[in-house]
């Protein structure tokens, strides 16, 4: 049990430092994090991809990955070292996530060879972006139950549908999509999955509108896209099984996220505001409040490094770690309120208006909500733990064994 | 022993959700919310016109003469509408203010003009980050001027009258300030519901004059506050009745794994809980809605009661809602963020649930209504 | 909208006042009820039984039920009223709760002109009392799941099997039983109703030691037990309509004590404790906590009231009744609990130790999880919202249409 | 990096929960609960000999020189099997306050005993109602003698040595106390466990000795209690596993409605949230038992973070459990009761967790770690 850096480790996180000192700027440590962010305009998607270029030419991009796949061949260790360092300088939005987090891992472990030579290496050095095509309008939580459809067409598949919550869609370059080869097989079964080339014809991406005003996601039509079957990852009616892994690294990095940040802005707000004739901070039920999101952010943290333990020790995560997100998701979404209600009737303001008064906490009320449903929301994740942890028993299957044809969608359907 | 309100009363009530069904729609809302426009004048025009703003105003000062059992539930129809319009301000504080404590001449020249809806009121008495007490103000009066500084005031950039907290000498008064005067600054804020605009006031010797008893203005603001947290109690309910409306509607219709996903238990209990928290609200509503039609002194402690059920009810109803939509209840185009956004204002208009347990537990102790429980 | 009493209710009330300050003495409003309690002595059912006699010899019981049934033939209004002012006194524990609120309604509603006749009077005079004996140990939220038989033989009927949680069974000379008749038929379907003498041969109540030491409730055990069918209340395989009517009146029953007294106490304690080096009631976080004690048991006191205004306006009560015991149990439990922590290391004695202290809340925190249990659990409430009042899709039921006999009652099963 | 314990330390812990699992059953917890007996002297006599009661203690003072991280995973099992002896007043308080602050010739006088189980030790420093500050206390300590009372001291009944925290001049000062000398009075309190028994100690001049250094009282107090909070934390967190294995266990058998009660998807997210909580609180320990075994001064926050999240988490599983037991679990016979009696006070014996949340506040201001966190 230790909390502190080998000998070794703490020279290679001085490497890491000095590089980034050398390229980037310090960020302000308080700010809550808010994934689900802004719309990524043209001139930040050119810094991210020269960001990328940068680390990827002096040594520093995809570190856990093989050195023939652009990675520097390190251990796991290295890699959080490196994202702890980083994650100190303000650096442009992490385009890579889904590419790097998810998509490079699933290629490389069902794709190949062929595949992973032509697209790993790119992937590493970020000239091109990838993107996720899962979740569809009527299979959100089942992601199961999608409709987009790939028919054989000779050497090549075409599909038809619609997907939605692609992070990133409007300005990627490559997807990887599931997509429903055979509506007579029982739903997880018949899914096949595909890189797709996100320029081909038949390609719409429109971003979606959240409720922060802002345009992460999207949603992407398909209309006859014709796609090689070279480019199917997988074999057919095996889409389930590669997206699980796809899946699996999501909850990881989302959960993770889940509970960053925030906690010292919001010991400042308490100073600066008024309760009962005094700084709120002084208030004791202010003081119960902040120690309950501090306690539970603390746990969620130190059991990332237990999972982080876990993996160093090359064990792969299991799904424990969904409590990050099934816990941590909901708690940002109480710390933002709680800090609007500590800003009394200033809290029903968008931003500013008075003194010391920003957006940070108005910003991750209206943000948080997303944090509770994509990539997995609070119900599938406790279903999760339920299940997958404690090993009770699922749900009633009312759609068990039947055809995906058969199974009902809508009340229409009785 | 009768909780419950009268067939009439019931009447306005059908009514006014009628009207407002037809008026008042979410699409309305959104295009306040989308807009420039601070608030929807059409529906403003057309409630006056109802007579809703004078509800519980004598017929002499311009009103209808009904009373303030017959608003609460007009209230609770604004509230289910989410209304874009500045309803709370002008009718359960500014009118209110002129009824409790104005002089007959005050009534004479300011009530007619607010139960028209050609003025539009509201009420002012904050200045600082957080709930400070009613006497942290810095604002003052003397001399028939007011000066100093009111953030936020909800409807600030479109009422025409404000009533002002302000120092009076050792003392504090409610004010009225004309806002067309001179010696009047305002400057709109970005409102988190932009559906209801908020402004920042500035009073450079404006001209004001005192509404009811100069010295007492604490006193009255409080009781101002209690009365209107009854009023705005029910339109908090409305919205949260309606939200547990809408999401149970879309969780019957919205298929999973086979089944609706109303189906599933974990959602069945939260809208359970839903359900048990609004109605533990609007209990809380009927009692405070009879003390404050009454007269009766329970008021203080009931106005408490349904200010933190209804402002906690909203607030949840609003979360559950978003969450059991799914994806979709994150997008801009559902209307899942329209009661986010106003439960989370409403919440904080009259100062933060908090700080009316506050108030509550401060009254128990005073009267011994505590022990007595 | 009126909260105060009409000149005839006050009247009314000043009668009833009268009375009772005759002949009992006024007890101290502070306490929070503990309405699953002790283990009643002879002592103490003899002392019910006088008080019972007294009430109803000068006009005083079952105040609604028809004169003929040894009832006043008044209204709600003054049954309500007379109930307020006699929980003001002293009196000895109600142990006909479970007669005179639930069983003669049944009577009166179900029973054959003979049955009301030779029960209810009789009933309502006290001199006998009565028990419920639905739950068993294998049937406990779901009722209909009950497996004690009752076999027809001649005129008679022969009941064997066990039951459960039936109050005061070890003291009481009557009961109401429901039993299975048909094991062939769907689950709801196959019961029957039966009142049964508690001295007949065969007969055997065991009190159950409740987890606070106190047995109010009892196992029953039927062995061979005759019942003559004039003793079938409802027809052959309708006891479950029959028995909907008891537990309809039930819920409403535990539901109005659920969020009983206690407040003030709570307060007082508040005021005697120490917390941040003051007295805990000038502690913020104690009285935010306390607040929202008080606008929860107010906000269920008064919607008690509304229900009753409708039962007076002749409305049945509804399915959101539910709420009182929902919300109220759980809140019992949370102010215990929240007491025994305002007394800190206090709070973990039983009781006494330490200056103004005493086992009000310990007794409550172990009394409150069978509030919670008892008459509907947490869980069966929820439901019976969700889906009686907000029209929620029903459990998927892998029972539905089975008869009783292919129903799985244990993993064995599988 | 390394967040975890190493193999022979889990060893350790796997052995204890054998030995436990075998020798210290419910039946044995149920035994002392119905009982007079105080403690169970057959399991205190196992455990002793099992070199648990000096884990921490080095060789030469008759401890087995392990250390901390080994403590907290034995202490973890005597809270699984919810142990009816004084482990924790003697290990965790006793034995850790002589090893802290004790001198060499204490320590040889003291921590043999203690390690044999022949003596049992305990520490109080509370005597009045509620959380009260570590300084308002009266009892006072002059010329080598103790005067006044402490009430509630757990295991007070059957331990013959106390830490007493007193007034001590103008200061205060941790003092010895042998229980059996005189001027000592005992009472045996109604515990709302009575498995872990409690009492009254009265001193009337009593001989007493300082421990550590006279007039840092409150200071060592305070560490003393951080430390102890650590290894109380682990002891909760065991129960609190095991009332979620029992539940799962018990829901997975038992039918409702023709299928599993743990199928029922309100159950299910439940337990997941009594998971979670475990999980965030044993991950707070394994951060807090770092600290406490290197002696980094993060251990100040981390004692709160455990303490918090071990009593909430605790507390909640023993009151799901006996809800999801239905009916049986609120029977005398099942053994939820157990559960439920040990969570409420294990979660007050040093201080409620509100008093933690406090504590912990007082430190993020003073550390500015707040600000960092």
């Amino acid at each position: 049990m230790n909390f502190e850096d080998t000998p070794e480790e703490a020279e290679f996180r001085a490497r890491c430092r000095a590089w980034l000192e050398k390229n980037a700027k310090l960020r302000d440590a308080n700010s809550p994090s808010n994934p689900l962010g802004e719309r990524e305009t043209d001139e930040v998607i050119a810094q991210a991809k020269a960001w990328q270029a940068k680390k990827f030419d002096e040594g520093w991009a995809c570190l856990t990955w093989p050195k023939e796949f652009g990675g520097q061949g390190l251990g796991r260790m290295e890699a959080v070292i490196w994202g702890q360092e980083e994650a100190k300088f303000e650096t442009p939005p992490n385009v890579y996530q889904i590419g790097h987090g998810m998509l490079g891992p699933t290629i490389m472990a069902h794709g190949t060879q062929e595949q992973k030579d032509k697209y790993v290496r790119d992937m590493a050095r970020g000239q091109e972006i990838w993107c996720q095509l899962f979740s569809e309008p009527a299979a959100g939580s089942d992601l199961a139950g999608l409709r987009t459809t790939a028919v054989r067409d000779g050497d090549d598949w075409i599909i038809n549908g619609q997907k939605i919550w692609s992070t990133g869609a409007h300005f990627c370059d490559w997807g990887m999509i599931v997509t429903r080869t055979d509506p007579d097989a029982p739903k997880h079964k018949g899914l096949t999955y595909f890189i797709v080339d996100m320029r081909s014809e038949g390609v719409e991406a429109r971003p979606i509108k959240q409720i922060s005003g802002a345009s992460g996601f999207n949603e992407v039509f398909f209309t006859d896209v014709r796609v090689p079957d070279s480019n199917r990852l997988g074999g057919v009616g095996e889409g389930w099984q590669v997206a699980l892994t796809t899946l699996m690294n999501e909850r990881v990095a989302i959960g993770a996220g889940g509970a960053g940040g925030g906690f010292g802005r919001l010991m400042a707000l308490a100073k600066r505001s008024r309760r009962n004739g005094k700084p709120a901070l002084e208030d004791s039920a202010v003081r119960q409040q902040l120690a309950d999101f501090y306690v539970t952010s603390k746990g969620l943290q130190y059991t990332g490094y237990r999972t982080l333990t876990a993996i160093l020790r090359g064990d792969t995560p299991g799904p424990e770690g969904a409590i990050g997100k099934a816990v941590g998701a909901p708690m940002m979404q109480q710390m933002a309120s709680f800090a609007q209600d500590l800003q009394g009737s200033a809290g029903g303001l968008l931003s500013e208006g008075v003194e010391g008064g920003d957006s940070t906490w108005q910003d991750l009320y209206l943000g948080s909500p997303g944090m509770r449903i994509a990539g997995g929301t609070d119900e599938v994740l406790r279903n999760i733990i339920a299940e997958r942890v404690l090993g009770l028993p699922p749900e009633i299957r009312v759609d068990k064994g039947k055809s995906f044809r058969d199974i009902p969608t809508g009340p229409q359907d009785d | 022993m009768n909780l419950e309100f009268s067939e009439d009363q019931k009447f306005i009530q059908k009514n006014a959700r009628e009207y407002l069904t037809e008026h008042s729609t979410l699409e309305v809302c959104r295009r306040v919310l989308e807009s420039d426009e601070p608030y929807a004048q059409d529906v403003w025009k057309g409630v006056a016109e109802m007579g809703w703003l004078g509800t519980a105003v004598p017929e002499e000062y311009g009103g209808t003469g009904l009373g303030h059992l017959e608003l609460v539930l007009i209230a609770q129809e604004v509230g289910r509408a989410l209304a874009p319009i500045p309803f709370s301000s002008s009718v359960y504080l500014a009118t209110e203010a002129l009824l409790q404590f104005g002089s007959d001449e005050q009534k004479k020249q300011w009530l007619p003009g607010l139960c028209s809806g050609e003025r539009i009121g509201t009420f002012a008495a904050i200045e600082k980050l957080g709930d400070p007490e009613l006497d942290e103000v810095d604002a003052s009066f003397a001399g028939g001027k007011l000066s100093g500084e009111k953030v936020p005031v909800i409807d600030g950039d479109v009422a025409n009258l404000a009533v002002i907290l302000a120092k009076d000498g050792d003392g504090h008064s409610l004010v009225l300030v004309d806002l067309a005067g001179s010696g009047v600054g305002r400057a709109p804020l970005e409102s988190f519901d932009p559906s209801r605009s908020q402004a920042r006031l500035t009073f450079d010797g404006a001209d004001a004059e005192v509404l009811g008893e100069a010295g007492k203005g604490l006193v009255q603001a409080e009781a101002l506050l209690d009365r209107a947290a009854v009023m705005m109690g029910f339109e908090q309910i409305g919205g949260a009745e309606r939200a547990l409306d809408v999401t149970r509607e879309y969780t019957m219709g919205r298929y999973a794994f086979g089944r609706p996903i109303a189906s599933f238990q974990a959602l069945k209990h939260r809208m359970a809980d839903m359900y048990a928290k609004n109605q533990i609200a609007l209990s809380n509503g009927y009692y405070a809605a009879w003390a404050l039609s009454t007269g009766n002194e329970e008021l203080a402690l009931a106005a408490c009661n349904v200010r933190v059920a209804a402002s906690d009810a909203f607030v949840l109803a609003a979360e559950e809602m978003i969450q059991m939509h799914g994806g979709v209840g994150y997008t801009w185009e559902f209307d899942c963020h329209l009661f986010y956004r106003r439960a989370k204002l409403l919440g904080l208009a009259l100062g933060s649930a908090s700080a009316w347990r506050e108030k509550l537990i401060r009254r128990l102790e005073s009267t011994h209504a505590g022990a007595a429980a």
